[in-house]
């Protein structure tokens, strides 16, 4: 299994986590374009934003592969400070 | 001060997240006892602001802990690489942080006032576009989150 | 903390001239206390140097009473035409000043924080090279009279 | 009568105030070369240097004329912060 974070916005659109069988996708680009076209809510949620992503606490680009026990973190935009 | 998170990253680096108010006279104070041969101390302190109109009560701000410490960490690496720092803290808040309140505080020691200053300056900007940190506005007229504005990745492409 | 001369030059400006020692944390909390809804504090502290091999014991400052005031007073307002400021403080020390002792402090509020660091840089760039102090270094080979570097100089230059 | 004050290492030279006659120079600068001509050690001391002039608490020129009661302040350069 592959556990899913969402942060921000797009935490109130997913909730915090989600678990979706490590199969389902072989990178983090496909992963998420599977779970955009499962939920059309998240799916407009993502719409003109650029989404960053991380794979076991490490930024990583949406070609990255995924394996079983991996967490990716779906990011918007960054806003601290 | 209770923190979520405390951790001296490196000699000279401390590196805070709270759930709890901060409170930058405390953590000034702490943080200019020990600076070796410091000359130059810079500090900075982000309050959050009602906004005129907005009436913004509080922010909420979400964070991805662990990825967070961790960018925050390589952004200190950074700044000791760009200036000769003795020593150097962020802390930041997380969750609900009321207006007046701080929401940020970043010192910088130095030998001399320019590496003090510039690293301050270029860690405040790192916290605002390039740290895992989400902030949602609640004000009179609802919740909003909050992107950057366009002059925050100006303020931080100064950098590059 | 007795003060030599110490004026609020006008609505939100503050000079703070002293003989005694300046504690940085009590002017620092005093400025933060009340800063309408600014969203930005920078401050600065320079502390006197060790400097190493030069094994700095002391500063000794002498002023020109009267004409610091009004010079700072003339920097505050130009800091205020060049960025919007809600309150600006300064506070120099003047006298002996011994090693590790802050010997400035200087603390700005600001709505954003563009505005609070580069008016803070640009006061302290002012007070190293156009107002009327004079720092004489009391070391282990005696005493020197320390004229600004030329940096020192290029740094105010910026603001030109 | 004028009074003159010295800071900086020119006060060292110099104590901090010398007292002189209002018609003994026309301008500041008149002023500070008569002294200067009259003291050896306080010539050496601005020797290379570029020294201000305050008069009555404002900066002024070297040309500014001084008169009866006026506070010349001769200043070394600034050296703050």
């Amino acid at each position: 299994m592959l556990r899913i974070t969402f942060y921000g916005r797009l935490a109130e659109v997913m909730g915090r986590e989600r678990m979706t069988p490590a199969a389902s996708a072989a990178t983090v680009g496909a992963l998420i374009e599977n779970l955009a076209n499962e939920d059309a809510e998240f799916k407009a949620a993502l719409a003109g934003t650029r989404v960053r992503f991380a794979v076991n606490n490490m930024i990583a680009p949406e070609t990255q592969k995924v394996k079983d026990g991996d967490e990716v973190a779906v990011l918007p935009p960054f806003s601290g400070g | 001060m209770k923190s979520l998170s405390c951790r001296p990253s490196a000699a000279g680096e401390m590196i805070i997240l709270s759930h709890e108010p901060i409170d930058p006279l405390t953590l000034g104070g702490d943080f200019a006892r020990d600076v070796e041969d410091a000359g130059a101390i810079a500090s900075f302190t982000g309050i959050v602001r009602k906004d005129g109109r907005k009436e913004v009560s509080a922010l909420f701000l979400d964070h991805a802990s662990g990825l967070a410490e961790q960018e925050i960490g390589k952004a200190l690496t950074e700044a000791k690489t760009r200036w000769p720092l003795i020593k150097v803290l962020i802390a930041h808040r997380v969750g609900r942080v009321e207006t007046g309140q701080p929401v940020v505080f970043v010192a910088t020691a130095a030998a001399h006032r320019r590496a003090a200053f510039e690293a301050c300056d270029y860690l405040v900007d790192f916290l605002k576009t390039d740290a895992p940190f989400w902030k949602k506005q609640i004000g009179r007229s609802g919740e909003e989150w909050i992107e950057p504005r366009g002059e925050d990745y100006a303020d931080r492409n100064r950098w590059r």
